[in-house]
C-alpha cells in the first residue's frame, strides 16, 4: 500500500478515537430538599388524578388531596377534614363536622358546600358505588353537613375512607371539565401537582400553606420534603438498582421476591407496612374435574402455604388460609374452616372420588389422567408463585399445565369459561371482595370460580345489605366468609407483607406506618437528611 | 487476469460480507454442531430434571455439585441450559424452516409469474415490514394465545417478508438468465422450469439466509420469552430463563448471564458458520464467472 | 419453388416502457415490419449494431417473445398466434444456439443432465444405454472430450460451453437454427473454433442456419444472405459477395477492419451513434449520420427495393451494386439457394 | 525512448504473471500490445502506471523507464504525479471506467487540477475545449451530465479526455473499443490516431483484434502467457508472421477473401497462470511443435529489421493464411 | 425529482389504506376488552354493557372500523379508552423520547458503524479487520435487553458512572442509545466495509488511481461516498425500529415511549391507542423508506433516471 493510503487509515482511526466518548463520571445528584420515590407497581400506568372518576388510586392522589375520614392499619377510623361524625341509630342519617380554616391549591375554602356539590359528582361514575346509599346531602351549617341515606350503608366510613373520596376543588374540577386530573389537579392535600405524564413519572411540589395534616400524621403541618417526584418503573430489577445506585430515594412496595436483596444493600432500610390482599388460587367450580367438592377440597389441600412462605419467600409474609387479609375482622372465623395443607388427606379424599394413581405419578380417573389447566398472569411473582403450586399439585397426582397470559387475555378466557385453575391475587382491605369475586352475577369475571351456589348467594346479599351496622356486618361476612371456605371455590395462598425500602442516608421514615398503606400521613412526616 | 472478479451473486448476500472463513468457520460449525447434540440428547446429559425444584436451596452460586447454580426454585441452572438448547434450537429452526417454506413458495410463485398477482401479494407481505419485528410478534402471540406453536407462528410470519422478497429477486434475476431462455427454447413449461431451473439456484441464498435468520430467531424468541411470551413455565427456554431470573440479575447473576451467552454464542455460531458457507459459494461462483 | 423454411411477413415488436400518472408509455419499437424467406439448408446473416433488434428479432421469430404483430409460418404453420401449449412439442424443430455461453448451461447441472434436458422437456424417454450413447453422439459432435459429460459447467470454457450450447440444440435434430452472436463473447481464437464447428455441422447435415451478429465480415464470411438491419427495420438485403449499396452497410463495412496494414490509418467517415428506438423523425432513420442524406430522406421513408441480383436496398440514393471486386479467392455460394421475393 | 520496458518481471504472491516483458514506444508512435485474454497484456500496462498493488500484485524484476526516469525508483507521491500527469490510461469498458455519480465534466476537471497549476474554472475551460476537440457534440450540456446519460460511445470519448486532461505525453489505451459497436470503435481509433498524430503522444494500444493493430499500429508486440512472442513493425508482422501464434491470431480474423474452412481458431484454451506449460508456452496449441519446444524457452531472436520473434522454427517464415 | 417525489407519496395512499385495515383488524383480534380495565372490578356486567356502548364497542366491527377512519382522515386518533385522553396526546407525549433515544441511537449506528467499517474495509483481512468484525459480530448476536442489564450492571451497578435508568438527565440516555445502536452499528459496518470493498474493486477506481487521485481521497470521497448508498437504504429501513422497536430497551431502562406506550396499551386492550400507536409506527417506516429513497436519490443520479 502507498503513503496515502496510510494517511487515510491514520485518519479514520483518530476519527474514531474522537468517537470513542471518554466516559466522565456522572451522577444525577437529587438537591437537599427534594426525593424521589418510585410508584408501587401496580400503581402504575393510573390515566388520570381525577379521584371521581379514577379507577386506581395511586400515591399522588393521596398526596394531592386530603379525605373527610382516615383508615390505620388496624382498620380504626381517624378524623381528617371531617372533625367527628355521628350516625342515627337506624343508620339512615349522617352527620360530619367539617375542619375549619382548610384551603384548596387554588386558594378556594373548603366547607360544606364543597361536600354538598361533591357526593353527587359521583352519580354516573365507576365509583358511584362508594356513595350509593346516600340519598342527598344537606348543609347544616357552613362546617356541617348531613347525609341522607336511600339504605342503611355499615361500610359508608370504609368507602369515605378510601382512596377515591378524596375531595377536589370544586372551581378546578368544573372548570377544567374532561381534562381534570390529567393537566390539572387540585385538592386541599400536602402536596400539589407540579406535572403528571401516564406511565412515567408524576412531579409534586410542596403545599407550603398546609396546616391540617390527620393524626395520623406527627407532623401537622407542611411536608417535609419539597419536591416530590414519583417515578414509574415498571422493571423491578431497575427499581432495585435506581434505589442502590442512589437514583431514587425510595421504593414503595418492594416485592417479596426481591426482599433479601433490597437487605444486603449498605444504605437501604426497609420497612414493613401492614398486608392488603391475598394470593388465591380460584378453582373453576363448572369445569371437570373442579365439578366434585372432594376433587376441589383434594386439590385445595395439596397447597401448602407455609412452604411457600418459609421456602419461596423466605419467611417474608404470612400463609393465607382464609380469603380475606388478617388485619379484618371478618377473617377471624372459626379455624376449623381454614385451608390448610393435609396432603394424607387431599390424596384420601382423590381416591374416594375415583382419581387412581396412574403408574407415572398423575391420577387417572376412566383412562383419563388428572391433568388439568393451571393458569396465572405474565408477571414475575405470579409466574413464580404457579410453578411452585404445580409442583406441589404433582404431590397429590395432579398435573397442572401452565399457561401464562396478559391480564387482558386471561380475562377473556374466564369469560369464555376456559379454565380450570389460575392463580391470582387481589389488594383491598375489606370484606366486599367477597362479594366481587363470588357473586353469582359476576360468572366468568371477575367470579373465577364460576361458583353459584344458592345458599352462598343468600348470606352475600344478607351480608352485603342486610347489615346496619358495622358489628353486624362483621357477623353476617364471617358467616359467609365461612361458607364459601366450606366449598373451596377458591384456595388461599399468601398474605404478602408490603414492605418500604428506602435510602436511610437520605431520609428519615417515621418509625411506625400508620394508615392501612404507606399514604400521605407517614410522607409529611418524612425527612429529607442533610 | 481482469481486475474486476465480479460475482454476480445477488447483492444481499454480498452484503452480509465474509470476515471469517476457514478455521472459525470450522471451529463455530463445531460449536453448533456440539449444541446440537447437545439439545437432541439433552434429558441424556442434564445432571437433573430441568423441573425439579428445590426450595432450600434457592439462588445458589455455581459449585461442584451445580456448575452454572441453582434458579430462584432451586433448580440446576445447567440442566436447565441444556434443556434450553433443546427449545430454542427447535423454536429457531422450525420458525425459519416454517418461514422460509412459505417464503419460497410464495416468492418463487410471484417472482416466476409476475403481474398484478405478484404486486398484490408483495403488497400484502410487504406490509409486515411497516412493524418492527418485536411488536409485531408480540401482538401476534397476543392473537394467538400462548404457547411454543404462537411463538413459532409469530416468528415466522415476522421473517415471512424476509424470504419471499429474496426467492422473489432470485427467482426474477435467474428469469433472466439464459439456460432459462434455454429450457423455454426447447419447449418446457411453467412447472419444469420452475422446480428444475429457478428453485435449485434460488434455494442456495435462501437457504444460507434462513441459516443466518435462525440466529435472530433465537434472539426474537428470547426477547419474546424476556416478556413472558413463549415457553410456558417450567419449560426452560434461553429467553424465559433470562426473563425469570432478570429480577435476581444482581444477587444471582449467573442465572440471567448464562443463558444469554449462550443465546449470544449460538448465534454466533450460526451467523460464522453461515459465512463461512456462503463465502463457500462464493467461491463457487467466481469460479463459474471467471 | 418449395416452401421456404421460415417464412415472416411483416413482423413487428413493440415495447411499452416508462408511463406513469400522467405520461403516456412510450413505444420502443424495436422490430418494425420486417419480412423475409429462409430457404432449407441456406444460411442468413443478420448483422446490425447493438440495439438495430436484430436479438429481438431471433427472439419473435422463435416465439421466445410475443410478435406485436405479422405473421410467422414455419414449415408452411403460422406459429405467430399458436398457444403456447400447442407450440411447445413444435419447439423441437427450430433451436437456438444463445450469445452467452456462460448462462446458458444451469450451473447446478452436469454436462450430460443439460444435454438430456431436450429429451426430458420433450417427452422422449430413454433407457439409461440409450442415454449413454446420445450424449456420447453429442459430445462427438462438437468435438467434445465425452469426460467431460460429468463435469459441471464451471468447470468448462467459454468454448467449450458453447459447444455444449451447439450440441444442446442440435439434440433434437431441429430443421432451424438460430444463433444469436454465438461468439460474441468468446476470444477470437475461441470464436473462429466456433464458427469451424458450425460449419462442419452444416456440411454433416441438412441445417438451416440464422445466424445473427454485429460482425459485417464474419457474416460475410459465413453466410449466404445477409440482411442488414438499422433501428428495428431492414435496410438491405444482398447475397454474399455483393457490394452494399445502402450507406449504412457501406459504413459498417469501413468500420469493420481486416488484418491488413496497408490500409492502416485510412480515413472513417461514419459519424455519431445509433439513436434510440423511441420518438424517431419522420424519413430515414439513417438519415441523420448518413453523409449522402438530402430533403428527402428526412421526409419520407425509403422503402425496401431492388438494386441488383436477389439484392434488395431501403435507400433513396443507393450505391450502385457494381459487380464486387472482391470476390472470393475460391468457394462458391450454395447451390441449394433459389432466387424468391422478400 | 518515452517508454522501455525492461524484462518486466510481475507476481502475484508465488505465481509469476508477467516472465520478463520488454517493450518500448517512441514519442508520436503507437505501439500494438496484442494477445489472446490472460497473455498478460493488461498487468503490464497496470505495471507501468504503478497500479499493480490495487490487484495484490508487484513488480518483482526488471525496469520501467520513463522519459528517462526509473519509475520503480519513485515514491508513491512522485509516482502519483506522473500517473494521470504524464503517462495517462484509457480503460476497456467505458461503461464502468467512471464515476457514476460525479458530473462527468468534473471528472474530466479533476485530472487537470490534479496535475496543472489551473484554477476551477481555468479547468472547466480547458476540459471544454477538450470535449469539443473529441467531437463531444454539446460539450456545455454533456459537462453537467451523469454518465449514465450517455452513449457507450461518448462515455469512452469522455474516459479518453480524462485521460488527455492531465497533458500526457504517454498513452496506454487498454482495449478502448472492445465494448463498443463497429462503428464506434472505427471512431474512437481514428480519434486515438488523431491525437498521437497532433499531440505527438506515444500510445501503447492493448488489444486481441489483429484488425484494430493492423489498422492503426506502428509497431506490434504479440504476447502470450507473460510473454511477448514476437514483437516488429506492422507490416512486417502481417507480411511474415514468424511466431506460430502470430499467424494463428491473424488467421482468427475473417476477411473478405477467405474461402469457406479459411478462418481457423487456436486449438486449445489459454493456460492458467497456476498451471503454465513448461519450454514454449505455446507449445500445447502449436502444431508444429517439436520436441525441443517442450523443453526449452525459446528466447526472442531477431528475425529482421527490427523484427524478433521468439520461437525455434523462426527460421522458417510463414504465411499469413 | 418533486415529481417524483409527488409520485411517491400518492403511491403511499393505497398502502395506507390497507394499513389502517391490518391494523384495525389486527387490533381486535386480540382477545379481551378494554372495559375491564377501565372499570373498577365489582361493577355489574349491565353496567359494563353501558359503559361499552358509551364507547361504541357494541357495535359491528366495520362500522368501528369506519368510524375510525372518519377520524383518522380528520388528523384524530380518536380518545383512549382506558387511558382516557386523545390518543394524539398519549403519542406526542410520548415520541419526543423515542425520537431522541431512536435517532441518537440511529447517529451512533451510522457514525460508529460506518467508520469501523471503513476502517475495517481499508486494512482488510488484516487483524485490525478482524478485531473489529469480531466485536462487530458479538454486538449482533446478543438479546438487547440482555445487554442492556449487562451494561446496567457494569456502568450503573458497577462503576456508577451512569444512571440505572429514567429519562431525566442526558446521561440517561447513554446506554440505551448504545444497547439501541449496537445492532444497527454492527449492520452499518459491515455493509459499510464489503460494499467499499466491492467498490473498491470496480474499474472506475482503478481509473482514479490512474487518474493520480491520492488513495485517501479514492477511499473517502469516491468510494465511501458510493458505500453509503446501500447504507442509507438500511439505515432509512430501520427507522420503525426506532419509532417503536426500542421497546425492550425502553423495558429495562424504564424509559417511556411509543413503544412503551402500545405495550401498555395492547396489555390494556386499549384498541384506540393500539390502533394509533401502529398507524404511526407503519407511517414512520412508510415515510423512512421513502426518505431513504429519496436520499439515495440524491446520493445516486442513476437512481433519479430510473425513478424517471
Amino acid at each position: 500500500m502507498t503513503h496515502s493510503t496510510s494517511r487515510l487509515k491514520l485518519a479514520l482511526l483518530s476519527a474514531t478515537l474522537a468517537c470513542g466518548v471518554a466516559l466522565a463520571p456522572l451522577s444525577a445528584a437529587v438537591a437537599a430538599s427534594e426525593a424521589v420515590f418510585v410508584f408501587p407497581n401496580s400503581h402504575n400506568g393510573a390515566p388520570t388524578l381525577n379521584p371521581v372518576k379514577t379507577t386506581l388510586d395511586t400515591l399522588a392522589h393521596e398526596l394531592i388531596y386530603d379525605r373527610l375520614i382516615e383508615q390505620d392499619a388496624d382498620q380504626t377510623y381517624h378524623p381528617h377534614l371531617a372533625e367527628s361524625w355521628e350516625s342515627s341509630p337506624d343508620g339512615m342519617l349522617w352527620t360530619f363536622k367539617l375542619r375549619q380554616g382548610v384551603t384548596f391549591h387554588d386558594g378556594e375554602p373548603f366547607n360544606a358546600k364543597t361536600i354538598a356539590w361533591w357526593i353527587p359528582k359521583f352519580a354516573g361514575t365507576d365509583n358511584d358505588y362508594l356513595v350509593a346509599a346516600v340519598d342527598k346531602v344537606e348543609i347544616v351549617d357552613d362546617y356541617t353537613v348531613r347525609f341522607v341515606m336511600k339504605h342503611p350503608d355499615a361500610n359508608l366510613l370504609y368507602n369515605l375512607a378510601s382512596g377515591f373520596m378524596g375531595v377536589p376543588s370544586p372551581k378546578a374540577y368544573e372548570a377544567a371539565g374532561d381534562t381534570y386530573g390529567v393537566t390539572v389537579a387540585v385538592g386541599t392535600g400536602p402536596y400539589k401537582l407540579d406535572h403528571f405524564t401516564t406511565g412515567v413519572e408524576t412531579l409534586l411540589i410542596r403545599n407550603e400553606d398546609y396546616k391540617w395534616g390527620s393524626e395520623l400524621a406527627a407532623n401537622r403541618g407542611k411536608a417535609h420534603i419539597e419536591k416530590l417526584l414519583l417515578r414509574e418503573i415498571v422493571d423491578e430489577a431497575a427499581s432495585y438498582l435506581e434505589l442502590k445506585t442512589g437514583g431514587v430515594d425510595m421504593v414503595v412496595d418492594v416485592p417479596n421476591a426481591l426482599l433479601s436483596q433490597y437487605k444486603s444493600v449498605k444504605d437501604v432500610e426497609t420497612k414493613a407496612l401492614p398486608s392488603y390482599g391475598i394470593f388465591y388460587m380460584p378453582i373453576n367450580t363448572s369445569a371437570e374435574p373442579f365439578t366434585d367438592l372432594k376433587v376441589r377440597k383434594a386439590t385445595a389441600l395439596a397447597v401448602n402455604q407455609e412452604e411457600i412462605v418459609s421456602r419461596l419467600y423466605r419467611g417474608v409474609g404470612k400463609p393465607a388460609h382464609t380469603f380475606l387479609i388478617s388485619s379484618l375482622p371478618e377473617s377471624k372465623i372459626n379455624p376449623q374452616f381454614e385451608i390448610r395443607h393435609d396432603l394424607r388427606q387431599a390424596n384420601q379424599l382423590l381416591d374416594e372420588a375415583g382419581w387412581k394413581k396412574g403408574p407415572n405419578g398423575i391420577r387417572e380417573k376412566d383412562g383419563k389422567p388428572l391433568t388439568v389447566k393451571l393458569w396465572t398472569q405474565g408477571d414475575t411473582e405470579f409466574k413464580r408463585m404457579t410453578e411452585v403450586i404445580q409442583a406441589q399439585l404433582k404431590a397429590i397426582g395432579m398435573n397442572g399445565e401452565i399457561g401464562v397470559f396478559d391480564v387482558s387475555s386471561i380475562r377473556d378466557q374466564y369469560k369464555k369459561n376456559q379454565h380450570q385453575l389460575a392463580v391470582r391475587s387481589y389488594g383491598w382491605n375489606n370484606a366486599d371482595i367477597l362479594d366481587w369475586f363470588l357473586s353469582a352475577e359476576r360468572q366468568g369475571y371477575p367470579n373465577v370460580s364460576m361458583w353459584k351456589d344458592p345458599k352462598g348467594e343468600e348470606l352475600r346479599k344478607a351480608a352485603l345489605t342486610g347489615s346496619k351496622t358495622t358489628e353486624e356486618r362483621i357477623a353476617n361476612f364471617k358467616i359467609y366468609h365461612e361458607y364459601v371456605l366450606s366449598q373451596y371455590p377458591v384456595v388461599p395462598i399468601y398474605e404478602p407483607d408490603r414492605t418500604l425500602a428506602y435510602n436511610k442516608t437520605r431520609l428519615t421514615v417515621p418509625e411506625k406506618i400508620r394508615g392501612p398503606k404507606f399514604t400521605a400521613a407517614s410522607i409529611i412526616d418524612t425527612k429529607v437528611n442533610d | 487476469m481482469s481486475l474486476s472478479l465480479k460475482t454476480q451473486g445477488a447483492a444481499t448476500l454480498r452484503l452480509l460480507g465474509k470476515p471469517f472463513g476457514g478455521i472459525g468457520g470450522a471451529i463455530c460449525g463445531a460449536g453448533l454442531g456440539l449444541f446440537i447434540f447437545v439439545a437432541l440428547f439433552a434429558p441424556l446429559l442434564a445432571p437433573y430434571a430441568y423441573d425439579a425444584q428445590d426450595l432450600a436451596r434457592i439462588g445458589l452460586p455455581p459449585s461442584a455439585e451445580n456448575w452454572f447454580g441453582t434458579d430462584e426454585f432451586g433448580r440446576d441452572v445447567l440442566s436447565r441450559v441444556i434443556y434450553g438448547a433443546r427449545i430454542s434450537l427447535s423454536v429457531g429452526l422450525t420458525a425459519v424452516a416454517l418461514s422460509a417454506s412459505a417464503g419460497i413458495l410464495i416468492g418463487a410463485l410471484c417472482g416466476y409469474f409476475g403481474g398484478r398477482f405478484d404486486r398484490i401479494t408483495m403488497a400484502a407481505i410487504d406490509l409486515t415490514w411497516c412493524f418492527p419485528e418485536i411488536l409485531l410478534a408480540l401482538v401476534l402471540v397476543a392473537i394467538l394465545g400462548p404457547g411454543l406453536n404462537s411463538t413459532v407462528i409469530a416468528i415466522a410470519v415476522a421473517y415471512l417478508a424476509q424470504f419471499t422478497r429474496l426467492t422473489r429477486t432470485q427467482v426474477r434475476a435467474l428469469k433472466g438468465e439464459t439456460f432459462v431462455e434455454v429450457s423455454r427454447c426447447l419447449g418446457a413449461g411453467h412447472a419444469h422450469i420452475l422446480l428444475r431451473h429457478l428453485l435449485p439456484n434460488a434455494l442456495a441464498p435462501v437457504i444460507v439466509v434462513a441459516m443466518l435468520t435462525t440466529g435472530d430467531a433465537i434472539l426474537l424468541e428470547a426477547t419474546l420469552g424476556f416478556f413472558g411470551m413463549g415457553a410456558q413455565p417450567p419449560t426452560p427456554s434461553w429467553g424465559a430463563m433470562m426473563s425469570s431470573g432478570s429480577a435476581q440479575l444482581f444477587n444471582a447473576p449467573w442465572v440471567v448471564i448464562i443463558p444469554g451467552l449462550f443465546v449470544a454464542l449460538s448465534v454466533i455460531f450460526i451467523n460464522v458458520y453461515g459465512d463461512a458457507i456462503l463465502a463457500a459459494l462464493d467461491v463457487k461462483n467466481r469460479i463459474r464467472r471467471a | 419453388m418449395t416452401t421456404p423454411i421460415l417464412s415472416v411477413t411483416d413482423l413487428c415488436k413493440t415495447f411499452r416502457s416508462g408511463g406513469g400518472l400522467w405520461r403516456k408509455p412510450r413505444q420502443f419499437h424495436a422490430v418494425s415490419s420486417v419480412s423475409f424467406d429462409i430457404q432449407a439448408g441456406e444460411t442468413v446473416g443478420v448483422v446490425g449494431e447493438s440495439g438495430c433488434g436484430k436479438s429481438t428479432l431471433a427472439r419473435v421469430v422463435l416465439r421466445l417473445m410475443e410478435p406485436s404483430s405479422g405473421s410467422i409460418r414455419f414449415e408452411g404453420e403460422d406459429i405467430a398466434a399458436l398457444p403456447e401449449k400447442a407450440l411447445r412439442p413444435l419447439r423441437r424443430r427450430f433451436q437456438m444456439v444463445f450469445q452467452d455461453p456462460y448462462s446458458s448451461i444451469n450451473p447446478r447441472l452436469t454436462i450430460r443432465e443439460a444435454l438430456l434436458e431436450p429429451f426430458r422437456v420433450q417427452g422422449v424417454s430413454l433407457t439409461t444405454a440409450q442415454e449413454q450413447d446420445t450424449v456420447d453422439r453429442l459430445m462427438a459432435m462438437v468435438s467434445l472430450n465425452p469426460v467431460l459429460a460429468e463435469s459441471h459447467p464451471h468447470h468448462l470454457s467459454g468454448g467449450q460451453k458453447q459447444r455444449v450450447g451447439i450440441a444442446r440444440a442440435l439434440a433434437l435434430q431441429p430443421s432451424l437454427l438460430v444463433l444469436d452472436e454465438p461468439t460474441a463473447s468468446l476470444d477470437v481464437s475461441v470464436q473462429a473454433q466456433v464458427i469451424q464447428l458450425l460449419q462442419s455441422l452444416r456440411g454433416q447435415q441438412t441445417l438451416t442456419y440464422l445466424f445473427i451478429s454485429h460482425d459485417l465480415a464474419l457474416v460475410r464470411y459465413f453466410c449466404d444472405r445477409i440482411m442488414v438491419m438499422y433501428l428495428g427495420r431492414v435496410v438491405e438485403v444482398m447475397p454474399k459477395g455483393a457490394t452494399p449499396a445502402h450507406p449504412y452497410t457501406r459504413a459498417l463495412l469501413e468500420s469493420s477492419f481486416e488484418p491488413d496494414p496497408t490500409q492502416r490509418r485510412s480515413i472513417v467517415r461514419i459519424t455519431g451513434e445509433i439513436p434510440s428506438g423511441y420518438d424517431l423523425p419522420p424519413g430515414c432513420a439513417f438519415q441523420a449520420r448518413c453523409p449522402k442524406a438530402q430533403d428527402l430522406c428526412r421526409q419520407t421513408r425509403p422503402e425496401l427495393g431492388s438494386v441488383g441480383t436477389r439484392h434488395q436496398a431501403a435507400c433513396h440514393f443507393p450505391d450502385s451494386p457494381l459487380p464486387d471486386t472482391q470476390t472470393p479467392r475460391s468457394g462458391t455460394a450454395p447451390s441449394q439457394e433459389t432466387p424468391h421475393a422478400v | 525512448m518515452l517508454l522501455s520496458v525492461e524484462n518486466l518481471q510481475v507476481q502475484f504472491g508465488r505465481l509469476q504473471a508477467l516472465a520478463g516483458v520488454s517493450f518500448s514506444v517512441n514519442r508520436g508512435e503507437v505501439l500494438g500490445l496484442v494477445g489472446e485474454s490472460g497473455s498478460g497484456k493488461s498487468l503490464s500496462a497496470m505495471a507501468v502506471m504503478g497500479l499493480l498493488p490495487l490487484s495484490g500484485g508487484r513488480v518483482s524484476g526488471g525496469s520501467i523507464h520513463f522519459d528517462g526516469t526509473d519509475l520503480g525508483s519513485l515514491s508513491p507521491k512522485a509516482y502519483r504525479k506522473i500517473r494521470g500527469g504524464k503517462v495517462a490510461l484509457v480503460t476497456q469498458n467505458p461503461m464502468t471506467s467512471l464515476d457514476p455519480v460525479v458530473r462527468v465534466g468534473q471528472q474530466i476537471d479533476q485530472a487537470a487540477l490534479l496535475h496543472l497549476p489551473v484554477d476551477r474554472t481555468e479547468a472547466k475551460a480547458r476540459t471544454l475545449a477538450l470535449m469539443d476537440r473529441l467531437r463531444i457534440p454539446n460539450a456545455e450540456m454533456v459537462y453537467t451530465l451523469y454518465p449514465h446519460q450517455l452513449s457507450g460511445g461518448l462515455r469512452q470519448r469522455i474516459v479518453i479526455a480524462m485521460a488527455l486532461a492531465g497533458e500526457p505525453d504517454l498513452l496506454i489505451a487498454d482495449e478502448p473499443t472492445t465494448a463498443l459497436d463497429v462503428t464506434v470503435q472505427a471512431q474512437i481509433i481514428q480519434l486515438l490516431i488523431e491525437l498521437v498524430q497532433e499531440r505527438d503522444l506515444g500510445l501503447v494500444l492493448i488489444t486481441h483484434d489483429m484488425g484494430v493493430v493492423a489498422r492503426t499500429c506502428d509497431r506490434v508486440a504479440v504476447m502470450y502467457c507473460g510473454r511477448i512472442v514476437e514483437t516488429g513493425p506492422v507490416e512486417a508482422i502481417f507480411a511474415s508472421p514468424r511466431h506460430p501464434y502470430t499467424r494463428a491470431l491473424i488467421g482468427c480474423i475473417p476477411r473478405h477473401d477467405m474461402a469457406p474452412g479459411d478462418l481457423v481458431g487456436i486449438p486449445g484454451v489459454v493456460p492458467s497462470v497456476a498451471a503454465m506449460p513448461s519450454g514454449c508456452r505455446f507449445h500445447p496449441r502449436c502444431a508444429q511443435a517439436v520436441s525441443r519446444c517442450f523443453t526449452e524457452v525459446p528466447p526472442l531472436s531477431a528475425a529482421g529489421d527490427n523484427h524478433a520473434s521468439a520461437c525455434f522454427l523462426t527460421d522458417q517464415p510463414g504465411e499469413a493464411s | 425529482m418533486a415529481d417524483y417525489v409527488l409520485r411517491r407519496i400518492l403511491a403511499l395512499i393505497p398502502v395506507f389504506f390497507f394499513v389502517t385495515v391490518v391494523v384495525f383488524m389486527i387490533v381486535h383480534l386480540v382477545p379481551g376488552d378494554p372495559i375491564d380495565n377501565l372499570v373498577r372490578i365489582g361493577v355489574t356486567p349491565e353496567q359494563k354493557a353501558l359503559i361499552a356502548a358509551r364507547y361504541g364497542l357494541d357495535q359491528p366491527l366495520y362500522l368501528q372500523y369506519w368510524r375510525w377512519l372518519t377520524l383518522v382522515l380528520q388528523g384524530d386518533f380518536g380518545s383512549a379508552i382506558v387511558l382516557r385522553r386523545p390518543v394524539m396526546d398519549l403519542i406526542r407525549e410520548n415520541i419526543g423520547y423515542s425520537l431522541t433515544l431512536g435517532g441518537l441511537a440511529l447517529c451512533f449506528s451510522a457514525l460508529v458503524g460506518i467508520t469501523t467499517g471503513a476502517i475495517a474495509a481499508a486494512w482488510r483481512n488484516t487483524l485490525v479487520d478482524k478485531s473489529i468484525m469480531g466485536v462487530v459480530l458479538l454486538g449482533s448476536t446478543v438479546p438487547a435487553f440482555w445487554l442492556g442489564l449487562l451494561l446496567i450492571l457494569l456502568f450503573a451497578v458497577t462503576l456508577g458512572w451512569l444512571p440505572v435508568s429514567g429519562a431525566k438527565h442526558w446521561t440517561a440516555l447513554i446506554l440505551p442509545v448504545v444497547t439501541v445502536g449496537l445492532g444497527g452499528m454492527a449492520l452499518v459496518a459491515r455493509v459499510t466495509r464489503v460494499s467499499m470493498m466491492d467498490i473498491g474493486r470496480q474499474d472506475f477506481v482503478t481509473l482514479l488511481h490512474a487518474k493520480g487521485v491520492p488513495a485517501w481521497a479514492v477511499q473517502v470521497r469516491h468510494v465511501l461516498r458510493h458505500a453509503l448508498i446501500p447504507v442509507v437504504t438500511l439505515l432509512s429501513l430501520r427507522i420503525g425500529l426506532i419509532v417503536g422497536g426500542s421497546v425492550t430497551v425502553e423495558y429495562v431502562f424504564a424509559r417511556p415511549g411509543i413503544g412503551s406506550l402500545l405495550i401498555r396499551a395492547l396489555g390494556q386492550r386499549d384498541y384506540p391507542v393500539v390502533q394509533g400507536c401502529l398507524l404511526m409506527l407503519a407511517m414512520a417506516v412508510m415515510i423512512g423508506t421513502l426518505l431513504g429513497d429519496l436520499v439515495q436519490a440524491a446520493m445516486d443520479p442513476r437512481q433519479r433516471e430510473e425513478s424517471r
